[in-house]
């Protein structure tokens, strides 16, 4: 049904035709003008084979596809999956044209299974109303999150579930070291946070400061929530009702990569280097609400006038990331759900 | 000589009977069996050689045991408080003529369209906090419109005769009910009772939204070992305790059912309806319309208010190609009918199929075959959707059924779920149906074929239309059902609504609402508009 | 004593019964007779409270019935299509009525085999319904609303399908019953015979109103209007007019009450009040013959009109014979009675 | 013509048809009479391939017709219960059969609105059978199985819940369509009247066995055995005795045909045939006496048993009367006949 012409042979000048396939989860957008600058340019369709599920699932659908792949090409890993990906082989190297204007920081494989195409924030958000008008200070360390005065007003996510709740473990690990993070979730708990399985309850239900006039005046969400909650209002406020504790962010960089025995390479090859080009790089703030990787690449104002972007986030070897995940997350449910 | 021609006159009808069977035998054999026996294949065979040590680790594991005690515990609570709430719902909806009933007996179909974040805010909104009591209201929410929509399909149609004459000789209306109804509803009933319980033992969203993180049942666990752990060893030992119980349950539900399959006297359902008389029944209907009103009313409620916090802005908003989309939102609408005609034929042949095998082989022997097609037919509603769609995933990946990325997949997996609906609604009328009136038409000169024709299917058309009006909501809502089979880059507007709901901000939030409002209108027109077609020359019956 | 006073019951605004009066005292067996469709059913429904008067009252020892439900009202009623419940079998069927009334299963189950024996269904009691003959269903519906002894017993057709033999030993039976324990019964055959033989009363009922009602030998006897005389057998109606006195027809005199007005009248006369003569006063050609067990009917046409007659012998069709009338079988009717 | 031979029908394993042989020519109505539970429905059931037979065979025209399904008999039989179509109008009922029989849908409705105006249901048409009276429905039922004209038309009970004078013009009415179209019939019925009028002749069935057969009036006036007796409404029966070839029984003697036996008989009198008499052979008591329409059946208890006698007069309980015999009325049959 899908795809291809001249497949195998293909080499890079020649123009390439048919459709080429891009599996991703459900986050992955791009705005039709941006897509059809694509299409126009290479003469391939794209087309696109989305998944519902999280990250996390999406990948294992292609891992269990592994040599037979939905598509051509993949999008949707970030840094806390990396390793599993890798591990699994289900990339094939390719250099993206235009690689170089990406700084290397986001470049985790060496061996360019994957090129970084986004990067963003996990973070804790908080309801600026919340605090003015209780008269009290706006938390701005992790530690500050454990005392009486923040009790029962921060909701998380289970990071078996959800990717914002998995990347929000991992900068308390990132932030207190091995055995030393244990102990702070456990006074977290004892501080009567709220755990719920997916991001859009933690947010849209149960968070204060969304539409959902929740009871809970902070949450663990995105840089990116400050500005997302202004875009489309009239007349736009002087500041987002969200605001952002910097201090808490733990860095995700999502990577797009050809997929082993993809039928249509050469057009996965041309959508990689579209997805590093200007014109996509530029679409992705307000498609996906995430920053470009590429460098230069313009920003809407609202993402320069209302986020409050953190000067050092934190991060954790996507390895490390690779090798633990799966008994962090155990240790966490003993801690904090048991 | 005589034995040996009624033989071969048995065996073409028997010959027939098997060839209706086959279409539902041979399609769950593919959409199910083949896709869930591959994934568990793989777990429980990773390396071509049989491993089952995994079932040791599963039942050494106090906190696995723990949950499918709890799996079991929390659905059959849910099911009687369905039934509970369900059949006095039933039969108002079915017996009372009143202003308002079809657009009613609509709306309750609602609850199983909506997302259940939806749901969750309003019950949040109510005051009822993430819990077990939650988990249970929040099945009697989606689960209502089964009993009434199972059990009403056949109690329209009853002969009030026998109640009648159960009233002179001094029953009340409860004896009566009891002693009478109930007895003549008991297959509605028990069907109703095993599709609810088989939707709360494998219910996803609700657990996971309502719950709360602490509490797992067998299907989360399933969920959480396949999509996120991607351990299909545990995953396979699970999904086979999971499917061993609901065997079990199909098990108990058949024997519950009945063997003896009386003809009832059956009436047009336009017949057996009645203004409610009396302060008594003012009171009943009154009761009745309070409960649908709180449990059914309320989260509609909440979800219009929340799509218009700033006017119409985002009804209009879904008109224009959104971040995120490559579409307007709206036109989801479309993409979900098409599938929703589609999902609702293939459940109409291929349950209507089972419906019949099962309708004839039930009255001779062959009971055994019998059962066994009848527990198949029930088990797409028993298995993992997870299960399912990582099974497609690695089965239909060559031709002739390489369809993992065509869009046919996703109104076949809606079709699934839609199967064990038209079964269990279509078969009690069937069966219902005094036979005697087939006897009348063969001798008029109506050949098998044409006895169905003329017979079963008129009969059985308007609980087929409650059907299929339930299969086109379960395709429109899908939600929860075919979460993990992908798609291809068509959206339906369940799915549009989850990304909405996915994207932080609040007018996205409102489109979502107000794409859920459209989701409702939809759902409740549509089964208006299905349920007032009428079959050419079949009349209302 | 059941009082129904000026009833109507419509069925989606058409009245299917028109305007019922009727008593029937304590003790007494009351039957209805009518033609098909003519509201005999609806109207038992209705005093069983199965179907709401469109207007009028039904009293029973003086009470208004109208806001009584049905399982209050302890009356019984035999179902013209049985209604049997499919889900129980022929004992269950039974003794459901005696377990409402509080009775212990064991007593209900002695009383119900009792009644059962009582119309020959001795072990059938674990048959299931559906299994039996239309007369052995018959007869549990009939098993099923008396076993409960009702202080009103309304049955609809109880007999209709069983042969004369049982249907004669039921009668007499259903006689004694309702003899000895002084029994209220309203019923509605179409047998006549069995009607004669089981009322105090009989009701003959019109397009849902009375059109005659009285001590049976009475109504038998003397039907007050045309439709009454034709739906009792009288086949033969014929114009007759008053002279001085005397009431003529084209058959001779006839012998007339006094009450009746003069002028133009009608005269009705069984077949078996007509007989062939050697010389009658009207001669014409036979046109049928059919067997009737005892006798033949044999029909005859005249230019006055066809008759039947009761003879003794089959007639040969085409056959000229003449027409005697016996005086004393001749009813004289009011002219233009209803229809 | 329909040949039945040795058919035996049984329901899970009780035979309700035990051994039947009969034949039916073409042009003839075979009526069949019988208790109830006799197996008179289960008869005409198997004949139109409804039941299976368990042995026998059932012939039409000399082709046997084990192997072929009901629908291609086009045999026509109505159900005693009906089974009317509840989701089709009346016309619909009517005129599925001639649908059937790929007539166009205007020819079919044409012929069913005629049919159904023989059975007085013009106006009927569009009306839902549930709610129609007993008798309309069957009516329904019998205009439904005569519109197709079948080969061989059966009817179980057609006219069973229809008043007596709607009977007798619809039994007139069958009779003319049986002769008219020479249809080849086999029905049912409890009405002997009807059984009468209408068949060429007459079978009796008891117990699934064939208990007399005959010309009606034979059969009417000659019963054989002392169940067709008892069932023909011969309601009193005594032993007799033949010696030196007179045949005595307590009543006095009673002509007897040549061929009964000697020894141990047995003699049956129907009501009419015995008489009050100022100086019978007999004197009893009066213990019952119910009114008949044109006679009073009085019982009389003697000590040769109780006698049931038709007298004009109704008699005073507790009366002693003596007991005549019209010996020309008497029966002789054989002494422990079945039963
Ligand atoms: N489906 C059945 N299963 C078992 N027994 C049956 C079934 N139908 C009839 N019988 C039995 O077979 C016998 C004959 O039944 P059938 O209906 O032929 O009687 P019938 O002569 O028509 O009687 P009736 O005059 O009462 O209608 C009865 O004793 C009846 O109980
Ligand atoms: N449920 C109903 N809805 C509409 N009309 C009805 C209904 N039941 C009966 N009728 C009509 O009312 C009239 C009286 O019906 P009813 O049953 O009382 O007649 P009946 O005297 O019992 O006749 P039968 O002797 O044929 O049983 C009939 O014309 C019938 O068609
Ligand atoms: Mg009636
Ligand atoms: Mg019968």
């Amino acid at each position: 049904s899908s795809s291809s012409s001249g497949s195998a042979t293909a080499s890079q000048g020649k123009k390439a035709s048919g459709t080429v396939t891009l599996v991703t989860h459900d986050s992955f957008a791009v705005s039709p003008g941006v897509k059809a600058e694509f299409e126009r340019d290479t003469g391939l369709k794209l087309r696109l084979i989305s998944n519902i599920g999280d990250a996390g699932s999406t990948l294992n659908q292609v891992i269990l596809t592994k040599g037979k792949p939905l598509g051509d090409a993949f999008f949707g890993v970030d840094n806390s999956f990396l390793s599993r990906a890798e591990k699994a082989g289900i990339f094939t190297p390719y250099v993206a044209k235009g690689l170089s204007n990406i700084p290397l920081e986001y470049q985790l494989d060496p061996q360019h299974r994957v090129t970084p195409v986004d990067y963003g924030d996990v973070c804790i958000n908080y309801d600026r109303k919340y605090f003015a008008d209780h008269h009290l200070a706006v938390p701005r360390t992790f530690a500050d999150l454990t005392k009486p005065a923040y009790k029962g007003q921060l909701v998380v996510e289970n990071p078996a579930t959800s990717s914002p709740g998995l990347l929000f473990l991992l900068a308390t690990i990132a932030h207190s070291g091995a055995p030393g993070w244990q102990r702070y979730w456990k006074r977290l708990r004892a501080n009567n946070i709220k755990v719920v399985d997916d991001w859009s309850t933690a947010y849209d239900s149960d968070f204060s400061g969304s539409s959902g006039k929740g009871p809970y005046p902070l949450v663990v969400s995105y840089a990116s929530s400050p500005p997302a909650e202004v875009v489309g209002k009239t007349p736009e406020p002087a500041q987002s009702p969200v605001g952002t504790m910097t201090a808490t962010c733990f860095r995700q960089v999502e990577f797009v990569g050809v997929l082993e025995g993809a039928k249509n390479r050469v057009g996965a090859k041309k959508l990689i280097d579209f997805m590093a080009s200007e014109p996509f790089q530029a679409d992705v703030p307000l498609q996906m609400y995430v920053w470009p990787t590429r460098t230069g690449t313009p920003l809407p104002t609202v993402f320069t006038k209302y986020a409050d972007v953190p000067a050092h986030s934190l991060t954790l070897p996507a390895h490390e990331i690779g090798k633990h995940r799966d008994q962090w997350i155990r240790q966490w449910t003993n801690i904090v759900l048991r | 000589m005589d034995k040996h021609r009624v033989a071969l006159r048995g065996a073409s009808t028997a010959a027939r009977r098997i060839a209706l069977a086959a279409v539902p035998v041979a399609f769950l054999a593919v959409f199910l069996l083949w896709p869930v026996g591959a994934i568990i294949d793989r777990g429980i065979r990773p390396g071509g050689a049989l491993d089952l040590s995994g079932f040791r680790d599963v039942f050494d594991d106090p906190g696995l045991r723990h949950i499918v005690w709890f799996t079991f515990w929390q659905a059959a609570v849910s099911t009687a408080i369905t039934l509970a709430l369900g059949i006095p719902g039933a039969y108002v909806l079915s017996r009372y003529r009143f202003r308002g009933r079809s657009l009613l007996r609509a709306l309750v179909v609602v609850p199983f369209v909506l997302p259940t974040i939806v749901v969750s805010a309003a019950f949040i909104a109510l005051g009822v906090q993430e819990s077990l009591l939650a988990i249970l209201l929040a099945h009697a929410f989606f689960n209502y419109a089964v009993v009434v929509r199972t059990v009403g399909g056949l109690w329209a149609h009853l002969d009030t005769r026998t109640e009648e004459a159960a009233r002179v000789l001094g029953a009340g209306r409860v004896r009566t009910f009891l002693t009478v109804t109930l007895p003549a509803l008991r297959p509605a009933i028990a069907a109703a009772a095993s599709i609810v319980f088989l939707f709360c033992f494998t219910s996803f969203g609700v657990i996971l939204v309502l719950g709360g993180p602490r509490i797992s049942t067998l299907e989360t666990e399933i969920y959480r070992q396949t999509a996120d752990l991607l351990n299909l060893r545990t995953a396979a030992i699970l999904s086979l305790v999971q499917l061993a119980a609901v065997l079990a349950a199909i098990g108990v539900s058949g024997w519950a059912r009945g063997r003896r399959d009386a003809a009832l006297g059956l009436r047009s359902a336009s017949e057996t309806g009645r203004a409610p008389r009396g302060w008594q029944a003012r009171a009943f209907l009154a009761a009745n319309l309070a409960v649908m009103a709180a449990l059914l009313g309320t989260p509609i409620v909440v979800m219009i208010a929340r799509s218009v916090p700033h006017g119409f802005s985002a009804y209009t908003q879904l008109r224009t190609t959104a971040r995120g989309f490559t579409e307007p939102p709206i036109d989801a609408v479309w993409t979900s009918l098409r599938y929703a005609v589609v999902a609702t034929a293939i459940a109409l042949v291929v349950g209507g199929a089972a419906a019949f095998a099962l309708a004839h082989a039930s009255r001779r022997r062959r009971r055994g075959a019998a059962r066994a097609l009848d527990a198949l037919v029930m088990l797409p509603l028993g298995v993992s959707a997870v299960t399912v769609g990582f099974g497609f995933l690695i089965t239909f990946d060559r031709a002739p059924l390489d369809l993992r990325t065509s869009w046919l997949i996703i109104p076949i997996a809606h079709a699934l779920v839609a199967i064990p609906f038209v079964v269990r609604i279509v078969l009690p009328v069937i069966q219902a149906i005094d036979p005697r009136l087939r006897e009348a038409a063969a001798v008029l000169g109506a050949k098998p074929r044409r006895v169905w024709r003329e017979i079963d299917l008129p009969i059985a058309a308007r609980a087929a239309l409650i059907a299929a009006g339930f299969a086109f909501a379960i395709s429109l809502g899908e939600f929860g059902a075919t979460l993990f089979i992908v798609r291809p880059d068509t959206t339906t507007l369940p799915v549009a609504i989850y990304r909405l709901l996915g994207r932080p901000g609040a007018t996205s939030f409102s489109e979502a609402m107000a794409a859920s409002t459209i989701l409702m209108v939809l759902t409740a027109l549509s089964i208006m508009a299905i349920e007032r077609l009428r079959i050419r020359d079949v009349g209302e019956f | 004593m059941l009082e129904i006073d000026h009833l109507r019951v419509e069925y989606s605004g058409k009245p299917a019964v028109a305007d019922v009066s009727l008593a029937v005292p304590d003790g007494t067996v009351v039957c209805i007779v009518g033609p098909s469709g003519s509201g005999k059913s609806t109207l038992l429904r209705a005093v069983a409270g199965l179907e709401p008067p469109t207007s009028g009252t039904i009293r029973w020892d003086d009470r208004d019935l109208a806001g009584v439900p049905t399982h209050r009202r302890r009356f019984g009623l035999m179902f013209q299509d049985h209604a049997l419940f499919p889900h129980r079998d022929v004992l269950g069927n039974v003794a459901f009525g005696l377990r409402m009334s509080r009775l212990s299963a064991g007593d209900a189950e002695a009383r119900a085999r009792e009644a059962l024996a009582s119309v020959g269904l001795e072990g059938f009691e674990h048959r299931k319904v559906r299994e039996l003959s239309g007369g052995e269903q018959q007869r549990v519906a009939l098993a099923r609303s008396i076993a409960p002894k009702p202080r009103l017993l309304m049955l609809d057709e109880p007999l209709g399908s069983l042969d004369r033999a049982l249907r004669e030993r039921l009668v007499v039976d259903l006689h004694a019953l309702f003899r000895s324990t002084a029994i209220t019964a309203l019923f509605v055959t179409h047998d006549q015979d069995e009607a004669f033989a089981l009322a105090d009363s009989v009701v003959i009922l019109h397009r849902g109103l009375v059109e005659q009602e009285g001590d049976p030998q009475q109504v038998w006897r003397r039907p007050r209007t045309e439709f009454a005389a034709r739906f009792l057998g009288f086949s033969n109606v014929l114009d007759a007019r008053r002279v001085d006195g005397v009431v003529r027809c084209a058959l001779g005199p006839v012998p007339a009450p006094d009450d009746s007005a003069s002028g133009a009248l009608r005269v009705a006369i069984r077949p078996d009040g007509l007989r062939v003569a050697d010389a009658g006063n009207i001669t014409g050609e036979v046109v049928g013959c059919t067997f009737r067990r005892d006798h033949f009917l044999t029909r005859i046409a005249t230019p006055h009109g066809t008759f039947e007659v009761a003879t003794a012998e089959p007639a040969a069709m085409g056959a000229h014979l003449s027409v005697a009338l016996d005086p004393a079988a001749a009813v004289v009717l009011p002219a233009h009675a209803d229809r």
